[in-house]
């Protein structure tokens, strides 16, 4: 469509201008500096700044902790995403059925989502404390022994459970919707072609949520990738020895913890590359194979 | 009135007292007020302020626990020293009149002090007297050795699920451990000789100390109860019998158990040393950062004048567990017949102050300790949790470790 | 279509209801956990019953000087309250005039301008976090409201919402309005935005969940108590010196940090579910 | 091969609405039977309780006299062509045509055999590969065809299937299907709202309103008998037109007072309804045995072509008489036309709507 | 009132599409135009250029012999229908009437005063608190009217309003909008694509195509003497049929041979179309001056009530060719038809598409 008011030449500035001031220096600009940052090797307090090249790219490709973190990440995402993804759509399928109390499973799932990462962090660690915690207890009694700051494969267990707690509502809302909206007649159509209830999910519902399930993958590793920060770090502080850092985490532990400006901003700018490479990859290609 | 920020790391009882403190200064005065910050725990307090002063926003007094010594002296830029802080504001200040195994610490090479000591530590043992009774356990153990049979003892008997356990792992078993069995934690007398100081404890008995860790962490003799104060809850609830600290545990042992509990000195490993050597100082100490007006410096002087003086050190010590900083203070404390009333309490000091200090108890002083802490903390619980084995676990810290150092280093110059 | 499978549809109620249950469990340990006191906690498993103290838990928490906080629990909401509605309220203002200006005007750049805002979408504030925390200290905004709320706006996520809705008016509507003698101004007044009212409620909903929830962001730039929120705060009550974590201050400074998002939540579910799903367009 | 009978079957639905009132039908071997009726009448619900997407609340359906009201969709063997098509939209062209023989276990090679011939059939050999969406209205209809033929089923249910189309399409698929289903002679059931196309394609015609079947037959015996008021309003275009009669003497008398000579019975003085076609009213001059001659004025004319529809006002009549006139008759505006129409073109129903029969048999015969 | 001029007007949209190549129009104070022609064929471009949506590339457009080119919208004194009402969808009735009455500062009561009066006019007054979507397809379409109406415009321009109603509703709103065109008397462009409509609307009637005008008239001159085979084949329903012809001594010969003495102006052995509508052939028996004879098969039949339509098929003739016969007849699917036209309804087009005038005054005149 072309644009219906066309002879306004000073309004649509105006418009902008709110929103194109703050993301210029509010993103651009510290985008930038991230970028410039990177190149430079700084003093904790910022006494001290000196070009370097690419002596801090060098210095993070280089380090095994940032594989660890990449390796971290890559497991914690895909755990969260396939973990959400799957108990949500069981649900939906579930709640999709009995039609009659759709709704009302919908609110009494739904809410988890307002809660807070670091919230549903805490509320999970309660959980698990050595002393207190209902479920380690639990399991104490069961013989086996929770001591997530010391096994690095419980600590990530919590947060991922943490995690999945937390977002399974947000893809059972998605799924819910996508289970409703597949028109009726679909599914009268493969009955009349014979196919049974299990033939008729598999073949034609399923097929039919994968642009969802897509979606869902997307924002969900997304998710795992950013917002889970505030999990991790009041649950485990990336530890024990870094099996809960993720590659945010590690930008924030590096930069801020750590005091390594030049590493942190290298990183920044790695990810950076990262997020926007994938989101290219999502919209150039992958989207355009599983939409109908 | 001028506002003088102080951020400080002393949660739980120990941050009440420090609210009173400062409410008594306060109240003591009228031109100044001293406003506590309460940041976290000792690293995230380091961390935002350092930030913070990057950002201009950065408090007038911040802890710094003594892990960020080296970091903050070598900020020149960043800090008022307190020495000259002092001077010029005229007041009382008199470097001798503290104690030389704290002193000793905070000052440069030349001899000045840079950071106000306010909170000084050292690790002790504490013991669950019920708990060691029950196993039959008599003689408080003295040796590494000797604690080993106890803990066999308490643990066989099923006395407490669990022996002992540690806070602060990385000062308790490595860098205390190095001071008392005279090991080098670092070389160049732990980085006291030069900022070119490696990490050693890969090639001294550390590693079968820790390999003596890791077996008792699998029979139950230790339990790992995390870093920083993590591991306290153990010992409260009556878990573990045993638990090292530090001195200042002291005040919220005495709040949160409620058993009968003693203290007792560090072990020492018979197999390296015939005897103990001093063990070396922890908590923190006060710094003062750039960027104060007139006014707020000489209040921060004021401030410091009456956080040294006898009496109030005399109570932060007796209250907290934490080591008189002045010997003025420590003189008034015994003349208050305070640790004849409560024994145990002159342990940490005592442990601190004997014999003389050799070249690997004089304390680190180390670039980039907070990050190598989180190093070795790191490569502990991959170690205790089996994930790697022991030599390979330490080995990995040093060389991390060393890359640590190396990059403050190439800073520096 | 439905077949009907009495057998099967009992099954599905049991274990939906099953899963609704353990859903709600963490948030009800906690609950019951903010009533007792910290003694009463440590002397068990997390209890599954309500003690008798959180009363004055509560009280205490939104009254008094919390330890470890250095103010109370009161000032957090209100801080919470301000960034979340900051936030949401900002970030429509500004989305709501972007997108109205990208999808109903022709103005030299127009593709650079949708560019420049529409990359935001990629890089969330997490990836940036240092330079962006310099930036804004630079700028003078640390503690303050300025500095929780500005940074969290530069993103698109309701711009781009707002152009999805925008392109599926009719272009006859503004075609109508026009003949009718209205100007952008008073097409947006009068048409627009009236007609964008659901959609606005339920970015509403989700910019505030957004904003309540942020929790590196706030960490970063709060120093001074007045302006810390309730979700960070969290993290420096765990944080005690002498290890014991002062649990029944921790549950029940979560269970009123998750009270106004959860309630807006189920209140608003319609536009909040709305919001969700349009965002997938 | 398939005959369908339907025995009063009544539908409910679980909300209280009773869809369908008692049916009675029967279709016969490769008959292509049209339900026609406004919207809401029940023709979809009559089809998909065919089909078995919806229960038979009382009744019974057999199909080759078999009784199939408990049988599952899949099992009665039925295709249904559905208005929105239902095509699987992640599924090619081909495969949403082997879908259902893939499900029944059909070989490959036999599948790919019976796709490919029916595609050829309907002309879809080139689209096989294609997604649904990529393809034109048309075509998706046309795979809806196809994936209903290829099943070679005993009953084909068509549920408005060219209502999404446009005109011009409409007619040409209407041709389509009549000549395919001729061709396959496959017992058929085909709904539509459209009375134009409901009188071309069927076989038989059946009307239904609120539930009820109100006639059935073949399109022409209802158009030139429509058993009840509502039948003869709803086919035919222009609508027959209505004018209130008296009964009076034998006859009947005009809402403008002319008294006409209808053998009908019903009682004196009681209101009945007169119907005449459109196209059986012709100026009087030309008419000979006319019944009865209307002066009407000319209120408005539309031209389509062959002929030209002349709306007039009758004095007495609210509504206008809509006339068919030839399309070069030289009528205007604000003309007087005198009109006759014939006792063998009128329609006669009671106060109820029921058709009366002519008394005179000579009448009665002729229509 | 107003008239309306266009001269020379082009259309070209940014991404380089011609919409509209030069259109040349008048439309008379008082008349209803209607603009007619396939889909794309320029018809909404030429109607928002008329509206000011849609600035003029080339060429003058004059109301009242004023030139507007680079008026807003706003200030033409226009208003317009659209396809989907573009009724604003957060107003009751009222207010979208009265929203261009208080745009221009109307005062309260006068809009009160016009709103109300219009209502009345449309029998809206009930529904002037309710929101459009409230409103039936109907009601909404004459609330758009209203809108319309109610501001006094110069002119009125209609973008296809009919289309997305049913087919009665149709019917009816399309006489009532003459009705109220005639009555209001303000000059009215009005774009469709639907023939029918174009036909029954029109005081003048313009055909377009390919941004083009076809033809210029009232509806009954361009049915009957077509200038273009694209216009003949447009209107009319059933189309005309069109049989490939080639001149032969002064006449044309058929597909099957036979040959047709039309007095044409066509060189010999040039190929040319031949154009019959449906009722104009005529079984050969009932007719005397046959042009020629044509011997075709039925094929199919449908029956429309009054009308019957045949498909027949005509040896050496690709297409059917539809015969338009009465609804009594008897015709059967199979049965051979002898069928027969007179030159005066026959309709010549060369290779290009244009009619080629007969060159007999005689047929001349009866055209
Ligand atoms: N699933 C259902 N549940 C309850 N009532 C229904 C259901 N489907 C249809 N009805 C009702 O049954 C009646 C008949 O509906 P049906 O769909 O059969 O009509 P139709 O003749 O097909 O109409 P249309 O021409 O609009 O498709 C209507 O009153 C409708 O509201
Ligand atoms: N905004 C536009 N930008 C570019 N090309 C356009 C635009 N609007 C229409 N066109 C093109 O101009 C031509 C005429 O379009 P127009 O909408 O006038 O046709 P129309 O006769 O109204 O068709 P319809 O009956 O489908 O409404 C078409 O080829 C169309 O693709
Ligand atoms: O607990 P503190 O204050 O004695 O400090 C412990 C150590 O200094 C940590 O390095
Ligand atoms: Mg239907
Ligand atoms: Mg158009």
């Amino acid at each position: 469509m072309s644009a219906p008011f066309q002879r306004h030449r000073i309004t649509p500035w105006i418009l902008m201008a709110p929103q194109l001031g703050i993301v210029l220096v509010f993103f651009f600009w510290p985008a930038l500096q991230a970028i410039e940052q990177a190149f430079y090797v700084e003093d904790a307090f910022g006494l001290s700044r000196e070009f370097a090249g690419l002596v801090n790219f060098k210095a993070v490709l280089s380090d095994p902790t940032y594989y660890q973190a990449a390796g971290t990440t890559l497991i914690f995402s895909l755990a969260v995403a396939v973990g959400a993804m799957s108990i949500a759509l069981l649900l939906a399928v579930m709640a999709d059925r009995v039609i009659r109390g759709a709704r009302v499973y919908r609110t009494l799932l739904v809410w988890p989502y307002a809660v807070a990462p670091a919230v549903a962090g805490v509320l999970w660690l309660f959980l698990f404390d050595p002393t207190l915690g209902l479920i380690s207890g639990l399991l104490g009694n069961m013989g086996i022994e929770w001591d997530h700051k010391l096994n690095g494969a419980q600590a990530l267990t919590l947060v991922i459970m943490a995690s999945i707690w937390k977002q399974m509502s947000y893809n059972f809302v998605f799924f819910l919707a996508a289970l409703q909206s597949v028109p009726n007649s679909l599914l009268e159509a493969a009955a009349i072609d014979r196919a049974g209830p299990w033939r008729r999910f598999w073949t034609i519902t399923f097929p039919l949520l994968s642009p969802t399930a897509f979606f869902l993958l997307v924002m969900n590793s997304v998710y795992a990738f950013f917002e889970t920060f505030g999990t991790i770090d009041t649950v485990t502080s990336g530890g024990p020895g870094g099996a809960t850092t993720t590659l945010v985490y590690k930008v924030y532990q590096d930069g801020f913890v750590g005091q390594d400006m030049g590493a942190s901003a290298a990183q920044s700018v790695l990810l950076m590359a990262l997020v926007g490479g994938l989101t290219w990859f999502q919209f150039r290609y992958v989207e355009k194979k599983v939409q109908y | 009135n001028t506002q003088i920020t102080w951020w400080h790391a002393m949660g739980g009882a120990l941050g009440d007292k420090v609210d009173q403190i400062a409410a008594d200064f306060n109240a003591s005065q009228d031109t100044y007020t001293v406003k506590p910050v309460f940041k976290g725990n000792y690293s995230e307090t380091m961390t935002s302020a350092i930030a913070a002063y990057r950002a201009d926003k950065g408090p007038d007094i911040v802890q710094i626990y003594e892990v960020g010594t080296a970091t903050m002296m070598a900020a020149k830029g960043a800090i008022v020293p307190a020495y000259q802080l002092m001077a010029s504001a005229d007041v009382d200040f008199d470097p001798e009149g503290y104690l030389p195994a704290v002193t000793g610490y905070y000052t440069d090479p030349e001899g000045n002090m840079l950071s106000l000591p306010f909170n000084s530590s050292t690790p002790v043992t504490y013991y669950n007297r019920e708990r060691l009774a029950q196993a039959g356990v008599e003689e408080i153990p003295r040796t590494w050795q000797e604690l080993g049979d106890a803990l066999e003892k308490i643990v066989d008997s099923g006395a407490a699920s669990c022996g002992l356990t540690t806070t602060w792992p990385s000062w308790v078993m490595l860098e205390n451990y190095s001071a008392i069995n005279d090991v080098p934690f670092a070389s160049q007398a732990n980085g006291f000789e030069g900022a070119d100081a490696r990490l050693r404890f890969n090639r001294t008995a550390v590693v079968d100390q820790i390999e003596r860790l890791t077996r008792w962490q699998d029979d139950g003799r230790f339990d790992y109860g995390g870093r920083f104060d993590d591991a306290a809850p153990k010992f409260y609830s009556g878990d573990c019998a045993l638990m090292m600290a530090s001195s200042a545990s002291y005040a919220n042992i005495k709040e949160n158990a409620d058993f009968d509990f003693g203290v007792a000195p560090l072990p020492y490993d018979a197999d390296v040393v015939e005897q103990a050597n001093n063990s070396i100082i922890g908590g923190a100490s006060l710094w003062v950062l750039d960027g104060l007006d007139e006014a707020r410096r000489q209040g921060v002087a004021e401030f410091f004048e009456y956080l040294s003086s006898p009496e109030i050190q005399a109570d932060w010590h007796q209250y907290s567990g934490y080591l008189p900083i002045t010997q003025a203070a420590a003189d008034l404390t015994r003349k208050q017949g305070f640790y004849a009333d409560h024994p145990g309490t002159d342990v940490a000091i005592k442990q601190i102050t004997t014999g003389e200090p050799t070249e690997n108890s004089k304390g680190l002083r180390l670039g980039n300790m907070v990050q190598i802490r989180d190093v070795i903390n790191g490569e502990l619980e991959e170690i205790f949790s089996g994930d790697v084995g022991v030599q390979e676990g330490l080995d990995e810290a040093v060389s991390r470790g060393n890359a640590l150092l190396e990059k403050f280093e190439s800073a520096r110059q | 279509m439905h077949y009907r499978r009495p057998g099967l549809d009992r099954l599905s109620h049991a274990l939906l209801a099953v899963c609704c249950l353990l859903f709600l469990l963490p948030v009800w340990l906690a609950f019951t956990a903010s009533t007792h006191t910290l003694g009463a906690l440590y002397s068990q498993t997390a209890p599954l019953w309500f003690g008798e103290a959180g009363w004055d838990n509560y009280r205490h928490l939104l009254s008094g000087s919390v330890g470890g906080l250095g103010t109370d629990v009161l000032t957090l909401l209100i801080n919470s309250m301000i960034m979340a509605l900051g936030i949401a309220i900002g970030k429509i203002a500004i989305s709501v005039l972007a997108a109205y200006a990208i999808v109903f005007f022709d103005f030299p750049f127009r593709r650079l301008c949708f560019w420049l805002i529409f990359i935001t979408l990629m890089l969330p504030v997490e990836v940036r976090i240092l330079p962006t925390f310099e930036v804004v200290a630079d700028l003078g905004l640390l503690d303050s409201y300025a500095g929780l709320i500005l940074p969290l706006i530069a993103s698109a996520t309701a711009t781009f919402l707002l152009r999805q809705f925008y392109l599926t008016i009719p272009p006859e509507l503004v075609e109508a309005a026009r003949i009718d003698g209205a100007g952008p101004w008073r097409f947006l007044r009068d048409i627009l935005l009236p007609l964008s009212k659901t959609n606005l409620a339920a970015l509403f909903v989700i910019m505030f969940l957004y904003g309540w929830n942020q929790y590196l962001w706030p960490l970063l730039i709060t120093n001074d108590a007045d302006y810390l929120t309730i979700v960070v705060s969290l993290k420096r009550l765990l944080t005690s010196a002498d290890g014991l974590v002062p649990w029944q201050n921790v549950t029940a400074t979560a269970v009123l940090a998750m009270l106004p998002p959860v309630l807006v939540i189920l209140l608003m579910q319609r536009y909040f579910v709305k919001g969700l799903v349009d965002s997938e367009k | 091969m398939a005959t369908l009978r339907l025995n009063g079957i009544r539908k409910r639905y679980p909300n209280g609405i009773t869809a369908l009132h008692g049916i009675d039908l029967d279709v016969g071997d490769g008959e292509l039977m049209v339900v026609v009726g406004p919207s809401g009448c029940g023709k979809s619900t009559l089809l998909r309780t065919l089909a078995g997407l919806e229960s038979i609340t009382e009744g019974e359906l057999t199909i080759n006299d078999q009784r199939v009201n408990a049988l599952e969709p899949a099992e009665r063997d039925i295709a249904m062509v559905f208005q929105n098509y239902a095509l699987y939209p992640h599924m090619s062209v081909f495969d949403n045509m082997a879908y259902a023989l893939k499900n029944r276990g059909t070989p490959k090679d036999e599948i790919r055999r019976r796709v490919t011939e029916t595609a050829q059939l309907l002309d879809l050999a080139e689209l096989l590969d294609r997604r649904p969406r990529q393809l034109s209205g048309g075509q998706r209809q046309r795979v809806a065809m196809g994936r209903a033929i290829v099943r070679e089923p005993q009953v084909f249910l068509f549920d408005e299937p060219l209502s999404n189309l446009d005109a011009k399409l409409r007619v040409q698929m209407r041709l389509e299907i009549r000549r395919l289903q001729k061709r396959l002679a496959v017992t058929s059931v085909y709904v539509t709202h459209d009375q134009v196309e409901a009188m071309t394609l069927a076989d038989r015609l059946v009307v239904m309103n609120g539930g009820h079947v109100e006639q059935c037959g073949t399109p022409m015996a209802l158009y030139e008998q429509p058993a009840t008021r509502f039948v003869a309003s709803f086919l035919g275009s222009p609508a027959m037109n209505f004018l209130p009669v008296t009964a009076h003497r034998g006859g009947v008398v005009l809402p403008n007072g002319n008294p006409v000579a209808l053998p009908v019975a019903i009682p004196e003085g009681r209101a009945a309804t007169l119907g005449v076609r459109p196209e059986h009213l012709i100026e009087a001059t030309s008419m000979s045995d006319a019944a009865a001659v209307l002066d009407v004025t000319v209120e408005m004319l539309e031209p389509l072509g062959a002929d030209t529809l002349a709306y007039t006002r009758l004095p007495g009549l609210e509504e206008w008489l809509v006339v068919r006139l030839d399309g070069t008759h030289a009528a205007r505006e604000g003309q007087r036309l005198s009109l006759a129409f014939s006792v063998v073109n009128c329609h006669v129903f009671d106060s109820q709507g029921a058709r009366v029969p002519l008394t005179d048999p000579e009448a009665q015969a002729c229509q």
